[in-house]
């Protein structure tokens, strides 16, 4: 009753957010308190019981001595990964911020440039490590850029439906005075944005993480990734353990202070976006397939084009760095092309096996979480760290304990493709069941409509677009964490032929698979966004248009 | 939740709502806005109760706070036939009009109306909405969305809301402020039947004075913020009303009356 | 400065600026390459004339591939790869093999061990998919079926061989077995050299133009000297080399036990009678064929003799069995 | 984009509007809804007419069509002095207060007035905007958030930010529409001495009639959905206006008569 009673008024948003009474507070402290001591005690008396010696779980009190006892090395490892994380993810954030400003100022480029910005996301480590290294040679170059790549598409996409989430009679006041994007971007468009902004900036900090910690496996001298190469060949599973967990602390640090800049800097209630669904007379059939076709053409043009002239101006050898033309003659000119073919949809079916299922837990997943964190603040304050956690792990730290969990079936390589896609989902879809608006919280509040209901009811569709930018976001994620998992645990599909390939020098081979990969995560995606346009259409009409 | 719902509300008497010692302090811009002056109000069960009052003296405010929506600041109760308004909101018994339309924009104006039985824990009932939306002038827009409807329009939809719960106590804003003058004058004859009678309590803010009177029992007049009742007229029109009525010479002495207090004479436009 | 240098830059001169080369390595930092890092710790490269970084290999590095396109003078690499390399259009050259013996083993727990390949009869064997091949081979030659044996994906990680899910393991003879050994696991290794299976291994590997290039070709020739040199000092006081990597690159996390135990461990299949006889790095021509068989069997097509060439490995020994 | 505004607007005498024409077809929930039919206007430079008639009959959308926000249907244009509506919103001589306030809720009432003048491309002028501000009635809210304010104080302020820019076209939807009849007849006097004279033509949407009348050289009476100009009334009664006027004959006689022309008559309320 009295939980309700507190409910009803949050609902209004105005005052439900006061402080808590203060007694409540030690006790409360107490609580957690016990609560991780008990989680720690148990994980101890588990690792050194039931799987001692089996080397899959660090124990804490081990963790903890490995921890002192390498306190600097660590503390380098972690200063060198976190830093190259820290620019990478500025480089990642400030690159989408400018792609969402010229699709903004030019809307008709946008299909382009998501499509190109997600065709350089979807590119393969296996393929782009070596690469990157070639280009930069040593030092940090490498990590920086896959820190930056896995960065910018999580921020660029959310950031561009919020610069659609205004009403329409905010819209008409720049109009009003007859100004251009430029001015409706200033004025409206970048603080509307701000929830989702901050949204892809909270998403991407495990990201850059990740993406700096895997770059230094493209032959760093430093780093937590170099670390944890050694800890896990040594056997070092207390090491490898502790330099997971810092590795989630500095993530978990980095998105704690982004989610309280987060609050600080958005605090105004959401209000009703109207906006009326699609007004513009609908175009023959014939005719939009015609333009999207015509845009696909052009994409792949860009792409085939700035993939040659990219290579040629850094002068790649063309051993390693394979040309279209390369490309084209093994899955289509060459005698035995039909073999490669055969070969390469083997393998991709065998990788949709695993990124569907994948996909959809993921995101299932992630809403699921997303809307029991919104339920309760002790569910989200005690499964945050795990989540964070979970993201930015990198799954071959921890494939043998989940495999050991999971099993090497199609069943566990979806788990792992879940586990390694839910999280921007997760953080999209919290921000987005923020976006209720005030007055239509009002109207629950009215009806002392439960939590539950007003969920369902209010913040799943408030929810929409929030959720449709993770959708496409969570498609090509899902397909490059199969082919992750594939490669660690079951040996098949596209995954596997990519590392096999990269170990064996076939190198057109692993080039014409990337370039499977990418039209695979492009299908995908724009079978996402299919199905957003017509949901959006009715829920989210302002989504439809600039 | 909706185990309380199954007696049908609308067989249960009108309540009776207490205030006691309400008042709000905001926190302003730059220093506590003091809205709504320490204030004692009954509104008696069955009631028609109309609110008048300067813009910004806390008419909305005080409205939110009978509805529970918002808290009196301390020592300040509201009490609904002795309970606790969110009770009274939870078994679906109170509906309120908000100033603003606040329609759900994803769904259509039939969709909106329909929600607000299901949030009350009634069966939606198909029939009755498209009644209801008929009678607010809306036929035919049934599946029209918030952004399709005219401002007015919108407002309407959201009166239909409100009354399609039948509740027991209704809060109204300003309801008829988007509409002209010729539907106003439709609505202000042809929903009061739904409201006024044993079963719903009735608190009516509007800043038509002849409205007021046409329409309540009783008018509160508030002066300027912060807000507290400086007059409480009978009005004592026989009901149901009717236009004849707005001949008489009680009503425009009423209205006369509520314009001096109000301060409106000086500034004395038709009437008197 | 490309001014009067007073030897103009003369091919083995020892004075002028020193040519800068970088030296690809086949994984992470450790022992694993200590007498490389004995050459450079102590001066044996510069003294030569050679400015060497040291490149780390790792899970994402395209060793060949680097010396393909240049970025490396030389690499660190293994014959069948450098098979499948050129067979792909590279055309690198072998000009000598720091091991003697191929590293690769299958790794079990002592108390149940894999001695011998027909104990792989019915097991699970962890293999990375980019092993499968050798263990095929493997099998092949030793004439087992590859449905005999259960293949487990996995990558070099022991834990999937302490936590059971395999009985054996597919890796590397001085790497997981000494971490389990650090670890107190009893473990067994068994070689796929001593059945049959042994691709040259820890090749130095360049390219053919490098060979043709003067100017190059003696950089070459210095840098496999000064590395052999560093290996002589290593088969002389290996621990001293495990000190020295642990010292060098203190954000490799290197642990010094480990470190030493590996050292000692990979004597073993580094130095041999040929290496006393020839000198370090050395191969034969028997090992050729033998390569060139296993390549067939490995399904590797177009390797011949050529893809080696010994004249460097002439040159650095030309006055006997020391660099 | 700057290099136009430096001529002050307020300067240059009122435009002439001119609609040929225009008729509007929404797309509507089921089928097409024609809103209005062709309709054709003149607004003489620097008049202010009134438009009035029921709630959805296309008001806004024609002062939406006339600002250019949104287009006629095909064959109708919209003239303003001879050039297109985005000329003249490009030259910062266009206002309109839209129904709901719509102010930027991360401004505040200042803020939101001031950006008003950025907009246009006219220098912000502080003074200004707290006049302005204190002239509606909110002076000591500039610093609120338009969450703090009242309904009625928010439209206030998007009046405001209508006039801080002083223009030559002035089209005001419902513009008092939120706030109470005391502070209605206050804006109706103090506020048109702003906007009527050589410098600006106005078009204003009311629901009040009285209004209408009183601020209006014009007032052009619409029919129902689809809407049209059923009467075109000139006022003539002298300006300034003052409240005397309003007891004056030629007042009463043009409330009735469109009152009539609406179809209030039967419900007739309090006047005649
Ligand atoms: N959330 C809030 N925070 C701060 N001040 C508020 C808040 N809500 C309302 N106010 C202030 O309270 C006063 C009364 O507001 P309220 O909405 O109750 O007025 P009202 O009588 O309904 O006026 P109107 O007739 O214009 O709707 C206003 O001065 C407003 O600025
Ligand atoms: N974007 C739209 N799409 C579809 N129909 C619309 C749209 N905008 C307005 N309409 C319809 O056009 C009609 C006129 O709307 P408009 O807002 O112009 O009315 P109005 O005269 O201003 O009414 P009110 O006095 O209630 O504000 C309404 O029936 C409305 O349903
Ligand atoms: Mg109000
Ligand atoms: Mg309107």
């Amino acid at each position: 009753m009295v939980l309700q009673g507190e409910q009803a008024v949050q609902a209004t948003g105005r005052d439900g957010d006061g402080p808590r009474p203060a007694r409540a507070r030690p006790a409360a402290a107490l609580r957690v308190l016990l609560g991780w001591v008990l989680v720690i005690g148990l994980w101890e008396l588990v690792g050194r019981t039931v799987l001692a010696d089996r080397h899959l779980i660090g124990v804490p009190s081990g963790i903890l001595g490995t921890l002192v006892e390498n306190a600097d090395v660590y503390g380098r490892g972690l200063w060198f990964t976190t830093r190259e994380a820290m620019i990478g993810y500025l480089a990642g954030n400030v690159a989408a911020v400018a792609l969402a400003l010229l699709v903004v100022l030019l809307p008709g480029l946008e299909r382009t440039v998501l499509r190109l910005a997600l065709v350089v996301y979807c590119l393969p480590l296996v393929a782009l490590g070596p690469l990157l290294r070639l280009a930069y040679g040593f030092g940090d170059g490498p990590q920086v850029t896959l820190a930056a790549l896995a960065v910018y598409y999580l921020t660029l996409v959310p950031l561009l439906v919020g610069m659609r989430a205004v009403p329409r009679s905010w819209l008409d006041l720049t109009a009003t005075y007859g100004r251009g994007r430029w001015t409706t971007l200033v004025t409206v468009r970048a603080r509307a944005a701000l929830p989702y902004l901050m949204a892809g900036l909270q998403a991407s900090v495990p990201a850059a993480f990740l993406g700096a910690l895997v770059g230094e496996f493209t032959g760093a001298e430093r780093g937590i990734g170099v670390l944890s190469i050694q800890a896990l060949r040594s056997l070092d599973t207390d090491g490898l353990w502790a330099l997971m967990i810092l590795s989630a602390v500095v993530s978990m640090i980095g998105y704690v202070l982004v989610s309280f800049i987060a609050r600080r800097l958005a605090p105004e209630q959401p209000t009703v976006l109207l906006a009326t669904p699609g007004a513009d007379p609908r175009r023959p059939a014939w005719r939009r397939w015609l333009v999207s076709a015509g845009g696909v053409a052009l994409t792949a043009a860009i792409v085939l084009l700035a993939w040659a002239g990219l290579f040629w101006l850094l002068d790649l050898n063309p051993y390693f760095a394979k040309r279209p033309w390369d490309v084209w003659e093994w899955l289509v000119s060459a005698p035995t092309a039909a073999e490669h073919r055969a070969e390469l949809f083997t393998a991709a079916s065998q990788t949709a096996l695993v990124a569907v299922p994948g996909y959809f837990a993921g995101l299932a997943l992630g809403v699921l979480l997303a809307a029991a964190f919104s339920l309760s603040a002790r569910v989200r304050r005690a499964l945050t760290p795990v989540a964070v956690a979970l993201r930015c792990v990198p799954i071959i730290a921890i494939a043998p304990l989940l495999v050991a969990a999971l099993g090497r079936g199609s069943f566990g390589t979806a788990v792992v493709v879940a586990l390694m896609t839910f999280f921007p989902t997760l953080v999209s879809c919290l921000y987005g069941l923020g976006r209720l608006p005030g007055q239509v919280a009002d109207v629950f509040a009215a009806y002392a409509t439960p939590r539950t209901r007003v969920l369902v009811l209010g913040r799943l569709p408030a929810m929409a677009p929030a959720f449709f930018a993770a959708a496409r976001i969570a498609a090509p994620t899902a397909l490059l964490a199969a082919t992750v998992a594939e490669w660690l645990a079951t040996g098949t599909g596209l995954g596997n032929m990519m590392a096999v390939d990269a170990a064996t020098s076939r190198y057109t081979s692993l080039w014409s698979t990337v370039v499977v990969v990418t039209l695979m995560a492009l299908a995908g995606y724009a079978l996402v966004e299919a199905v957003e346009r017509r949901v959006l259409a009715v829920v989210a009409p302002e989504q439809s248009r600039w | 939740m909706t185990g309380v719902q199954t007696a049908r509300t609308a067989g249960r008497p009108a309540p009776e709502v207490l205030c006691t010692a309400v008042a709000k302090t905001f926190p302003g811009p730059a220093e506590p806005l003091p809205v709504l002056a320490s204030l004692d109000l009954t509104l008696e069960a069955g009631s028609v109760t109309a609110l008048v009052g300067p813009s910004g003296c806390g008419k909305s405010t005080l409205l939110r706070i009978i509805a529970g929506l918002e808290h009196p600041d301390a020592g300040g109760s509201v009490r609904i036939d002795g309970d606790d308004p969110l009770e009274v909101r939870r078994r679906g018994e109170l509906a309120i009009a908000f100033q603003d339309a606040s329609l759900l924009p994803w769904r259509t104006a039939a969709g909106n109306v329909a929600l607000a039985r299901r949030l009350a824990g009634q069966p939606v009932d198909h029939r009755k909405v498209a009644r209801l939306l008929g009678m607010v002038g809306l036929a035919g827009f049934e599946k029209a969305r918030p952004a399709q409807l005219s401002g007015g329009m919108r407002q309407r939809a959201a009166i239909a809301r409100c009354l399609v719960t039948e509740p027991r106590l209704l809060l109204l804003d300003e309801p008829f402020g988007a509409v002209d003058e010729l539907t106003r004058r439709r609505l202000n004859i042809e929903l009061p039947p739904l409201w006024s009678g044993a079963t719903t309590t009735t608190l009516l803010v509007t800043h038509s004075i002849p409205e007021a009177v046409l329409l309540a029992d009783r008018v509160l007049v508030m002066s300027a913020r912060p807000g507290s009742i400086v007059a409480d007229l009978p009005v004592g029109l026989e009901r149901p009303r009717r236009m004849q009525q707005l001949h008489s010479r009680r009503f425009t002495e009423l209205v006369d009356r509520i314009g001096t207090l109000l301060g409106v004479d000086e500034y004395a436009l038709g009437q008197g | 400065g490309n001014e009067a240098s007073p030897s103009g830059g003369s091919a083995s001169g020892t004075d002028g600026p020193a040519a800068a080369v970088t030296y690809q390595l086949s994984w992470t930092h450790s022992v694993q390459f200590g007498g490389t890092y004995l050459a450079q710790d102590r001066g044996l490269f510069r003294d030569l004339g050679l400015d060497v970084s040291l490149a780390a290999g790792g899970p994402n590095v395209a060793g060949d591939a680097n010396t393909v396109s240049g970025a490396a003078l030389m690499n660190v690499s293994v014959a069948d790869g450098v098979a499948r390399s050129n067979a792909e259009g590279a055309d690198l050259v072998i000009i000598g093999a720091q091991y003697q013996k191929s590293p690769v083993t299958i790794l079990s727990l002592a108390d149940a061990p894999l001695t011998s390949p027909q104990d792989l009869v019915g097991r699970k064997i962890g293999v990375a998919g980019t092993d499968t091949p050798g263990l095929e081979a493997f099998l092949a030659i030793n004439g087992l079926t590859q449905d005999q044996v259960e293949f487990v994906p996995s990558q070099y990680d022991p834990a999937v061989l302490t936590a059971g899910q395999v009985d054996g393991l597919y890796c590397f003879y001085n790497d997981l077995p000494v971490a389990l050994a650090v670890q107190g696991i009893e473990g067994h290794s068994m070689l796929l050299a001593d059945f049959g299976y042994d691709p040259m291994s820890q090749t130095y590997t360049v390219l053919r133009s490098s060979l043709q290039d003067e100017a190059r070709r003696d950089q070459v020739i210095r840098l496999l000297r000064g590395d052999a040199r560093g290996w002589q000092l290593y088969q002389d006081d290996p621990r001293a080399a495990a000190e020295l990597a642990v010292q060098a690159y203190p954000d490799a996390g290197l642990d010094l036990e480990t470190q030493q135990e590996q050292a000692t461990v990979q004597l073993d299949i580094m130095f041999s009678e040929a290496t006393e006889q020839f000198g370090f790095g050395w191969f034969t021509d028997d090992q050729v064929q033998e390569n060139l068989r296993l390549f067939e069997l490995l399904g590797i097509e177009g390797a011949t003799e050529q893809m080696w060439d010994r004249s460097i490995l002439d040159e650095v020994y030309r006055d006997g069995p020391t660099a």
